[in-house]
């Protein structure tokens, strides 16, 4: 066990899979002698040499498609986008050929391939160092999507994302990179996918949430437990696609009080998806309202990004509302 | 302006130094251009008459495919191919069958009946990437696929063929660019037909030549005679040569004509002049070949006549088998979607087969379908 | 009055809007000698010239990125994207530009521009020429995505479109584009953006669908009125984004079963959005679970698409489903 | 090896046909080079103090962004630059206090405190493209900037900057491949300043140069220092001339040296040799064209001093005026999303007025925060 931060523990589990498994390679802008610009990939060049981790030409097309070619040709390239909010022009290439390649081929070509990349607000980036794109990424059938919110789930999840036959993006809250610790165990070990964590327990309510949004909506459970002597339970997603439906659904049926939290903007944002299941699947349980809170539906701002994501007391007001329904 | 490498001339006669080959190997590229010839044809018929959806005509480009793939080795390169590239799975001798199957997406389709017809993907006898609609997508991830091989120090090479529309993709200029700054074992083949569907070239580019592009990323670019397969056959083996001996990417620029139209569902009447058709016509790349051939005395009158009689034989009965398989089971259309199926596609899937079942359309696993 | 199809329609519109307003050009490939794949700008490099009607090489970025800084100068560009399915590669332009440009530069650059494109199945396409991509557009803020149903509609909603000061994405349901006839006025009128459609009316329940699954859902309906004696009411959203909100909720307010129809696959599909709106602001009316069908969560097939697709039988299956409950 | 335009020397001789200029133009670039460096310091100052959030250094650059500035005219031109431009406003009269609005994100920044610093965007005294951080996006938005006006029969030219990293972006290819076709009236400069954050040039493309990447799409390219401002104004000048005739685009390769770090978020001491630095602080271009006006006699010490002076006094009351302003409303997270606010975000924006009005952390209109 160690005690690292979010990002450290992502750099562990990258230099971890490289030392077990010579097929695991790094690759993205700056992600070599100067080790990301969030220094994720610190000291990979050195131990593992430039053939395994290396910096690549300013193109997300080059790094996801040379990606996508090396994976189905034996490798297991792990891609860094330096911004989530600069993947776009590697869209193509994820949700036309990453996503599709073993459907199309009839499994003869697969894209064990993970892409790793900094998301959300909480640095004064603006519109372009701040997005949250995972809706879009959930929407594509063939790609697994994957947020951590603690360092240990970071490591876990990222090994286990490694590990995984299919292309899985793998998205870093930057506003937790280095603002929390944890307990990290040594060398390898995996946090199943497709599996929540409930992070606080009780009944009064359930708050779905994942990423950076996790510790915000923890202070705001414990903050109503306070101050109304209610528990709320916390549960994190961990992973959006496929989505452990049974665990959101069983959390919603046993609390009927429902609140979806995220820092995307709300219009087709991932909440949606979860009002939706739970409304089709049990809405007779529903006892209120079933509560979002996100951010706004315009782009991200800069000055104002406090006013714009949620926090721990947008969070306490949709609670009270479920709970005062 | 560059000039364009050629070997043998329009009337069949050598111009240049042709490249040592042996007998069978000459009338294994002549076969196989009569091949793509017959099966294009065949297809396009098939197409009028409904009984495939849709295909792409491959006449006047059947020496770029074939002369670039007779200079691959099966046992340790791959091809990314375009998907007007008939001729270079029919070289390497992919079965006529598995080419239908894919045609009328039956049920032993490699891509499960998924895909538009002409979208191959085959692993054997030698790996060619699964084709994809979107334009450019493959330059990028052939280089990738040749990194993996010089990582392993294998000295394998990548062969990826694309259209002159192809150089305006986002692949192109990711491919080309990551391929020269790591030097990677590829081959960029362009197969300039003059058209991207209706679009004439020099609206596509301003560039006096596609092979110039290669500046643009530090890869030597060449032309060559697009219609006069022995000289394709030339500068692929020269490039190929290359790559494994490290010295890195090339661009080749085959220059040719696309006969017919861009595909079944296109009319090339409102766009291609007949004067420019003539041209190219006398320049077909088919007779340029047999006509060397009979000339060396590969072939013969009666060769000639046996090989296409037989091309016919095994195209006839590949479309027949083709023909006679099922549509591909209902559970097809969620398999491969991960390599093993979530919870939620399980329950999409268990629901579907359910509900057309009941609707007495559709068995899954049996692959049966009333008409 | 003229009975046209609905590709016809966009003809018309695109030729009644280049008539009346010198800077609306059109561009793509494509377009003009051949007059596009669907024969949608027919006609008009003959009528308007190759300077106002231009095809372009084959780069989406390309078409999207110029008709950007063309409508930021003055011009009002109709980019046309050959096939929904190949819009990623502009997907920057348009999430990261077109969305953008006025929020970032205060209102100071604006990119009144349409793009027109053919999304869905229906013809055979396979992955690449089927797609419905309807909810990445409506999950981005700043996009304006429009989806006509009828010929009248196409030429009203395009013309409203054009008039834009905001990008719009105007999806065109290539199912519909010559399987339908309808009424067209001559010369120019507008659909206002943002304003539903009743199909049909009735209270039983209420089918929120767009583009070619309105037909489809209003097959569905008519059976379940013979069968059943029910009258279920059918909406069609027309613009996806922005949506009005009011009325969709005043529908479901006053039905009280609600089904959600789209071709798109169903996991964060748009059909999302609609079940979050009305689980979190009218609940309380609710007499059934919120109903989708849709598309599944896989990529599009090709000889199997009509199972894939949703099809009048379904949505009876759905419909019955809440009537029942 | 292309050779690379130089018109004056490191030491400030001439060693080239120097521009005919006015003494006031000579005056105004050196004047905009002064003020850029030493905005650029204070800056980098009022980050490190924590006093803005960010900032790009310039240091080393200035004459590429000032020569090419000054190639254009403020009346029918466009300018859409890339981040570490400010001497192309700052040459073309933005004021500095507008600048330091958008460093400040207050609430007259033209951009309403939405974007990062840096991000800049003028309409006036001429038209500055507003400014992305997506890398390359905006050279085909210049090249549409550009066709409008060929469109309308205006004889305006676009002049788009970007650096050696943006060759590899997509808008690189899109942007000069479509300039190329419709011979849009554009100049593509890139500033060829070495590196991309922590790529160098031979990681970023194989290519000779950069110029040469023109050859790719049928645009002239050419090589000039890009420490010599007259040289760049030259080369640019002559693009000009060529693009307001009619006869296209042009790419310029200006060859340069970011002397700092990427951003004030960076620290180049990690990959960038001391040696390098000390090389290209030899070929420092303020301290050239200071040489040469001096030895021209355009320049005397005092005047040296005298706008140096000025500029400080300039840039410390624009530094005063603009952390005098308050933040931006915070009904300016919703507003300009669309250009009217449609009913979901005029419910979001009362919802969050309201909810921090009761949380007593802001009022819209006024723009008051508490601290
Ligand atoms: C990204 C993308 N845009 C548009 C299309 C539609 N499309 C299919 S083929 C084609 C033309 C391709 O021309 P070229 O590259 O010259 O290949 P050819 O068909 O001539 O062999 C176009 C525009 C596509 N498939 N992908
Ligand atoms: C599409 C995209 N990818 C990555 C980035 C992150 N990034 C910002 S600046 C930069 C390097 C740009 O280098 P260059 O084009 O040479 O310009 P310079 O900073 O040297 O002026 C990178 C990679 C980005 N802004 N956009
Ligand atoms: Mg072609
Ligand atoms: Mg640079």
């Amino acid at each position: 066990m160690s005690n690292l931060t979010l990002v450290q523990a992502v750099n562990d589990g990258l230099k971890t899979a490289m030392r077990l498994d010579e097929s695991v390679l790094v690759l993205g802008e700056d992600v070599g002698p100067k080790g990301g610009v969030f220094l994720a990939t610190e000291g990979l060049t050195t131990e593992f040499g430039d053939e395994r981790c290396f910096d690549t030409p300013l193109s997300e097309d080059g790094i996801i498609g040379v990606g996508i070619g090396l994976a189905m040709n034996g490798m297991r390239p792990v891609c860094e986008i330096q911004f989530q909010d600069f993947i776009y022009p590697a869209f193509d290439q994820i949700v036309s050929e990453a996503a599709k390649m073993r459907y199309r081929s009839g499994g003869q070509y697969t894209v064990p391939m993970v892409i790793r990349t900094p998301y959300g607000g909480g640095i004064r980036g603006g519109l372009y160092h701040s997005q949250s794109g995972e809706a879009y990424f959930a929407h594509t059938a063939g790609l697994k999507v994957v947020v951590p919110s603690t360092p240990h789930d970071a490591k876990g999840l990222l090994l286990a994302s490694i590990a995984d036959p299919d292309p899985v993006m793998f998205l870093e809250p930057k506003a937790l990179y280095r603002s929390i610790k944890g307990e990290v165990p040594e060398g390898h070990y995996t946090v199943d996918l497709s599996t929540t964590r409930t992070v606080t327990e009780g009944d009064a309510a359930v708050v779905f949430c994942y990423g950076a949004m996790v510790p915000v909506c923890t202070t705001a459970v414990e903050r109503i437990a306070e101050q109304r002597g209610k528990q709320v339970r916390v549960v994190d997603l961990r992973t959006l696609l496929p989505l452990d439906e049974e665990s959101v659904l069983d959390h919603a049926r046993s609390c009927g009080r429902v609140v979806v939290v995220h820092e995307a903007p709300r219009f087709c944002g991932y909440g949606a998806e979860l009002s939706a299941l739970i409304a089709e699947n049990v809405i007779e349980y529903m006892e209120a309202p079933i509560a979002r809170v996100t951010g706004f539906d315009t782009p991200f701002p800069n000055t104002l990004e406090h006013y714009y994501m949620p926090d721990a007391r947008r969070v306490m007001d949709a609670i009270e509302r479920v709970l005062d329904y | 302006m560059t000039e364009t490498l050629q070997i043998i001339d329009p009337a069949g006669k050598r111009v240049g130094t042709a490249p040592r080959l042996k007998r069978e190997t000459l009338l294994r590229m002549y076969r196989a251009m009569v091949v793509t010839r017959r099966l294009d044809d065949r297809c396009l018929k098939l197409q009028r008459s409904g009984r495939i959806g849709f295909s792409i005509p491959n006449t006047g480009i059947e020496a770029v495919s074939v002369g670039a793939a007779a200079a691959m080795d099966a046992a340790r390169d791959w091809i990314a191919p375009s998907y007007r590239d008939f001729g270079m799975m029919i070289y390497h001798d992919v079965s006529l069958e598995a080419m239908m199957d894919t045609q009328y997406g039956n049920s032993e389709d490699n891509a499960r009946g998924r895909q538009m017809p002409v979208h191959f993907s085959f692993r054997k006898p030698m790996p060619f990437l699964s084709i994809s609609s979107p334009i450019g997508t493959h330059l990028p991830q052939a280089v990738g696929v040749a990194m993996a091989m010089r990582k392993r120090g294998e000295d394998g090479v990548c062969l990826t063929s694309f259209g002159d529309g192809g150089t305006s993709s986002l692949g192109f200029h990711s491919g080309l660019n990551f391929a020269g700054v790591y030097s990677a074992p590829v081959v960029f083949l362009c197969q300039n037909n003059q058209w991207a569907i209706s679009c004439p070239l020099d609206k596509q580019t301003a560039s006096e030549t596609i092979e110039i592009k290669g500046e643009a990323y530090g890869v030597p670019g060449i032309r060559v005679d697009g219609n006069d397969v022995l000289a394709v056959f030339r500068v692929v083996s020269e490039a190929v040569k290359r790559a494994r001996a490290g010295e890195g990417p090339t661009l080749i620029e085959a220059v040719t004509m696309r006969m017919g139209g861009h595909s079944t569902s296109d009319d090339p009447t409102r766009y291609v002049a007949a004067e420019q058709l003539a041209e190219w016509a006398a320049k077909d790349p088919l007779k340029r070949i047999r006509e060397f051939l009979l000339g060396e005395g590969v072939l013969d009158p009666a060769a000639v006549e046996r090989i296409e009689a037989e091309a016919d034989a095994e195209i006839g009965a590949a479309i027949k088998a083709a023909e006679a398989k099922p549509r591909p089971g209902l559970d097809t259309v969620f398999t491969d979607t991960y390599a093993e199926l979530p919870a939620h596609l399980r329950r999409q899937r268990d629901w579907c087969i359910e509900h057309y079942r009941t609707r007495g359309e559709g068995v899954s696993e049996e692959g049966e379908f009333p008409l």
